[in-house]
């Protein structure tokens, strides 16, 4: 048994003589032997409202009427800060045997809430012919279980009015676009479903309801649309539209985590994502591969929506199945295999609940080399300490996932002399931060500015992290420009971020400058812009909102990229949260502190 | 004057009854087990056995109530939902909250702020000019914003939690003819409509990161846990019920006390908002979509948002004088600009 | 004593804070905002907390014996400063949520 | 790297000690004695520690729209004040010992 609406609405008035009928509930049978017997209930004996004595409900025929005459008192009687209507909230439970008990059988019984309004039921004069066939506004749809047997839903004729218009005959029937099951018992006037229903073939009736009302000679209709929905029940099977095998390549990309492939199961049915418990239509998969590294390996992600079937627009599931690795896969592995994964509906009650899927799986080794290129690096002799000289990876760098290189310098001919081992110190190379780059970068500047220091060829090694596989590759280094004589010293380089104008800019030897002078970018905006004055030590790389590895190892020599500090002045911080991507006129920095200000102010002292 | 007790007074009168702390215990465990999991028939019944015995000794469990924004709001409400054990439908929809003090301040509120001039003139931008200028208001708006717009470190997502509870100060602390002033400011214009729309910053108050909306029964699901949102929501539902029996289309006939229950309702999981800036219709950051049997339940709670009578009224009062309807108190006058204040 | 002042009478001319209505276009920021903000500074004399070091500093700075420059570059008393300051945020004119850090004095002292 | 930063150059501008030699007779404090003492005070510019609020504060200032007696007694950037003293001992012409308090300044900082 359950009942087809879960609230009814109407609106009582003082002055309404006991045994009046309001409204009458109905339920549905759940198998041919039931019989309903309709009780008033309340969610705990205690908390009984003051007007739960005023109404009675039919146990046979679930017709709410009144147990009192409702009187003036009885409006006051209830607290409620508004002063025209009072709203009662009553319950109904149906149970298929007879029973004393009050308290209501579940929580979520049906409430029958009732506008009870201060002023007498309008006469037939006062009442327009809707407010006489129809309650004023039934929210609430009608629900029919799919798959189960005919019956009466809903009682249209509106009770409290059957006697305030004598002469007038009232009758009522049902139509609608497409054909439906639904017919009006002309004895009751009661809405009745005349067969069993098939969610699958359409989820809502859009009915119209019509009313004629006769009065001698004259003819009224009245019609409302009434929307009967059809509740679902897993009485569909999984099935596949299309291929049930995917065929999936793993290489350059073996990251923990990624996912590849992807196959649909269909099912009619609807998968509800409330209530959490999803016990309708609940879908279990099972790997069937034994294989301990499959298992160490591989998961299978289920991800289910919901979509409108192309025919009738009727809601069902896609349940999407794809492949997903559970840790990296080392650069050496090389293996293929064929994974089978049952996927069970298990809450279809019939036999064929499942459906097998199939993911033929071939993992490629990655091999560690570099392009068959040689390259060539050009740097002034002028380059200050931390000026980049330019990047190498290894072939298909930039497809890598899920495993990192790391890279060094190694000097071709292990055999040189000391003098001309010092050399090679010039330049150093570090990890770019997604561990992709070898990022060459200058480590001693006095080595580039001696004059035995002619070109330097290196050999940089690339290793994998975890299987040591490695590969090398030469790459020449042009020092351009005068080596100078005297030493340079340990000579303190500031960061060219100081510096607020272009003269002193340009005339500065900043760290990290690739020409060994600072370089003056000048902004155009008034208002705070990406393109902001400031002084930089290579315009390529700073700023350009990234913090790169060699601009990370000290903060100073790019802090417009790399600062964490507040910022003072009208600005806009980096994606990260680090370094100012915009900024208000010129950005100028004292170590990491950052200040974007229209024509900085000149030495302005204490007072 | 309420009529109702607080219940952290109703529950310090069950303390000195042993044979109450008792029961009152009893029910706090009752409902501990009740967020976990369903409770089964046989405990459900006797809980609510002991919560018949509880409220027959101490009714004022029963009607005691909870002040909105007081220090221990929290602590009352707890108190409020633990004797209510396993609420029905409708318990659901009363509001734990007193709404006495309300009627004389929050009819000038709708009266005052309904005298601003709709002549093109961005109204929430002059809202929060005026709020700029109101020092407790310039400097709580100043505090939510920081807190629903500061990425989390090392990620790119705001602390929500953070962002909930500063944007609840500010609508509890601030003046309502300032806090509800930016909130339900009019507008005429798309970039007024925008402004509104971002005052409560969706991106961080109820948006996820993916952009992803839950199905709205499943957040309901997850309001309904929390003592504090579903005090607000029950407020919501009780204070913007509507009623084609009443001119405001509103059953307690009051737009304030409509507007401040919505207003509740933000810095919460069910937080709402304007739907864009091209008009006045606010809906929860919630779908449909996977509702099974339950899709007109969901399509329900969304409507009582999107098609509220009640709701729309209320907010469409706060900006155009002509409409609005013999609201129960005179008006006193309009809320004087800080601009042309003294200082 | 009775009538002991526990806070000697601040005179209207000491360190105290003030408040101004700006635009937030007009802060100087380089924001583009039509919002208002109460913003409030520092204003007013720290004589009152002068220390000996003050006054062999005036002494010395009166006696010429500082070369210009650096006599330019001496505060010879505490500067009234903020000792709290305050976030300020706003929307700005493509309505995006914009918080101006330490922008505003919560209160002021002598400082130093 | 070789001719890698530690720690930041603090350019010679900045907030910083100086020291003086001056006889106790010269402090102004009215010692009768012919000792001398080192003095050590607090010079420099405080541009780098400015916040925010300076740069409103001085658009403030720059628009005029501030009386002069108050524009007058606004600080706006940090003051280069000591933030810690040392107290000078020494023997006056009457062979009595005498401490002053808080004389010299032991650190300076850039204050508010």
């Amino acid at each position: 048994l359950y009942f087809p609406q879960n609230e009814y609405t109407e609106t009582v008035y003082v002055g309404q003589p006991v045994g009046t009928p309001i409204l009458q509930v109905h339920a549905m049978l759940d198998s041919d032997s039931e019989r309903p017997h309709f009780y008033l209930c309340w969610l705990s004996s205690l908390r009984r409202p003051p007007y739960s004595s005023w109404f009675q409900l039919d146990i046979y025929t679930g017709v709410l009427s009144l147990n009192k005459t409702l009187e003036e008192s009885d409006f006051a009687l209830l607290y409620h800060t508004s002063r025209y209507v009072k709203k009662l909230i009553l319950h109904a439970m149906v149970l298929p045997e007879l029973t004393h008990r009050s308290k209501c059988a579940n929580r979520n019984a049906p409430r029958i809430m009732l506008d009870f309004v201060n002023t007498t039921l309008p006469q037939c004069a006062q009442t327009d012919m809707k407010e006489l066939c129809f309650p004023h506004r039934d929210t609430s749809n009608p629900h029919v279980r799919e798959n189960r047997f005919p019956g009466a839903l809903r009682q249209l004729r509106r009770l409290t009015r059957l006697n305030v218009c004598p002469n007038y005959t009232i009758s009522y029937h049902v139509e609608s676009d497409t054909p439906a099951p639904f017919a009006v018992n002309d004895n009751t006037t009661e809405l009745v479903v005349t067969a069993p229903l098939d969610r699958e073939e359409s989820e809502c009736y859009r009915l119209v309801l019509v009313c004629t009302v006769r009065q001698e000679t004259i003819i009224t209709r009245e019609d409302i649309p009434l929307d009967v929905f059809v509740n679902d029940e897993d009485d569909n099977a999984p099935y596949v539209n299309g291929t049930d095998t995917a065929d999936i390549v793993i290489s350059f990309n073996r990251t923990k985590g990624g996912s590849f492939g992807s196959l649909f199961v269909f099912d009619r049915d609807l998968t509800p994502i409330y209530p959490i418990d999803q016990s309708h239509n609940k879908y279990v998969g099972t790997l069937l591969n034994s294989d301990p590294w499959i298992k160490e390996t591989f998961d299978i992600k289920d991800t289910f929506s919901e979509k409108k079937a192309s025919h009738g627009g009727i809601r069902e599931t896609v349940h999407d199945y794809q492949l997903v690795l559970k840790r990296n896969l080392y650069v050496t592995e090389n293996r293929t295999l064929y994974l089978d994964y049952l996927v069970n509906d298990t809450t279809y009650p019939g036999l064929e609940g499942t459906v097998m899927l199939h993911f033929n799986v071939t993992i490629l080794p990655v091999p560690i080399r570099f392009a068959n290129i040689t390259h060539i690096f050009t740097l002034t002799r002028r380059a200050s300490v931390y000026a980049q000289v330019g990047r190498v990876c290894v072939d298909h760098c930039l497809q890598i996932d899920g495993f990192g290189v790391t890279y060094r310098l190694e000097v071709p001919d292990k055999n040189v002399s000391a003098d001309l081992l010092s050399c090679y110190a010039a330049i150093s190379i570090t990890q770019s931060s997604e561990g992709v780059w070898g990022l060459l970068y200058v480590n001693d500047s006095e080595a580039l500015r001696r004059s035995d220091c002619q070109d330097l060829q290196y050999v940089v090694v690339a290793q994998e992290e975890h299987t040591q596989l490695e590969a090398s590759t030469q790459i020449h280094v042009v020092l351009d420009g005068e080596a100078s004589k005297a030493a340079q010293g340990g000579q303190q380089l500031q960061s060219c971020a100081e510096k607020r104008w272009r003269g002193d800019c340009e005339s500065a030897r900043g760290l990290g400058a690739t020409t060994g002078r600072c370089q003056w970018r000048q902004g155009t905006q008034k208002a705070i812009s990406e393109d902001y004055s400031t002084c930089s030590p290579d315009l390529r790389t700073c700023p350009d909102s990234v913090c790169d590895a060699v601009e990370s190892k000290d903060m100073t020599i790019c802090p417009q990229d790399c600062t964490k500090e507040p910022v003072i002045g009208g600005h806009e911080r980096g994606l990260s949260g680090s370094g100012i991507k915009a900024c208000h006129g010129t950005c100028y920095c004292f170590s990491e502190k950052c200040f974007c200000e229209i024509d900085p102010v000149e030495e302005v002292l204490c007072d | 004057p309420s009529s109702h007790t607080d219940c952290l007074e109703a529950h310090r009168e069950c303390a000195t009854d042993p044979r109450c702390v008792a029961l009152y215990r009893g029910l706090e465990l009752c409902a501990a087990d009740a967020a976990v999991s369903p409770l089964a028939e046989q405990a459900a019944s006797e809980c609510l056995e002991r919560q018949d015995a509880l409220l027959a000794r101490h009714p004022s469990l029963l009607a005691c109530k909870c002040q909105r924004g007081f220090r221990k709001e929290e602590q009352c409400l707890r108190i409020y939902w633990s004797v209510r054990l396993l609420p029905g439908e409708d318990e659901l929809e009363v509001s734990p909250y007193y709404d006495t003090l309300v009627d004389t301040r929050m009819a000038s509120l709708v009266a005052a702020s309904s005298f601003m001039q709709l002549d093109g003139e961005n109204q929430c931008l002059k809202a929060a000019q005026d709020c700029g200028l109101y020092e407790k208001c310039g400097s709580l708006r100043s505090e939510y914003v920081l807190a629903c717009t500061k990425r989390m470190t090392g990620t790119n997502r705001c602390n929500q939690h953070k962002c909930h509870r500063a944007l609840r100060r500010f609508l509890e602390r601030v003046p309502e003819e300032y806090s509800l002033g930016v909130l339900f400011c009019p507008c005429t214009s798309t970039l007024c409509g925008e402004r509104r729309r971002k005052t409560i910053v969706p991106s961080c108050s109820y948006q996820d990161m993916e952009g992803l909306q839950p199905n709205c029964l499943h957040q309901q699901s997850f309001c309904r846990r929390d003592d504090l949102c579903r005090s607000r929501l029950a407020d919501f539902l009780n204070n913007c019920q509507p009623s084609h029996l009443t001119a405001s289309g509103c059953l307690k006939d009051s737009a304030g006390l409509c507007l401040r229950a919505y207003a509740g309702l933000i810095g919460t999981i069910m937080t709402p908002n304007y739907i864009s800036n091209n008009s006045a219709e606010v809906s929860l950051w919630c779908n449909c979509e996977g509702s099974g049997n339950q899709w007109q339940d969901c399509q329900r709670l969304q409507r009582l948002f999107t098609h509220n009578s009640c709701l729309r009224n209320s907010i469409s009062w706060m900006g155009s004088p002509d409409s609005l309807p013999q609201d129960i108190t005179q008006p006193p006058a309009p809320r004087p600009s800080p601009l042309v204040q003294e200082d | 004593g009775k009538g002991k002042n526990k806070h000697p009478k601040q005179s209207s001319r000491d360190c105290r804070v003030e408040k101004r209505e700006m635009k937030v276009r007009d802060l100087g920021l380089g924001f583009d905002s039509d919002e208002i903000v109460l913003f409030k500074f520092c204003v007013g004399s720290c004589q009152s907390s002068r220390t000996n070091y003050d006054l062999a500093l005036k002494t010395l700075l009166e006696n010429g014996s500082l070369p210009r420059r650096t006599a330019r570059k001496v505060s010879n008393h505490p500067c009234c400063r903020p000792d709290r300051y305050e976030p300020v945020s706003f929307m700005d004119a493509q309505t995006t949520w914009r918080t101006i850090q330490s922008l505003s004095a919560a209160s002021c002292m002598c400082m130093g």
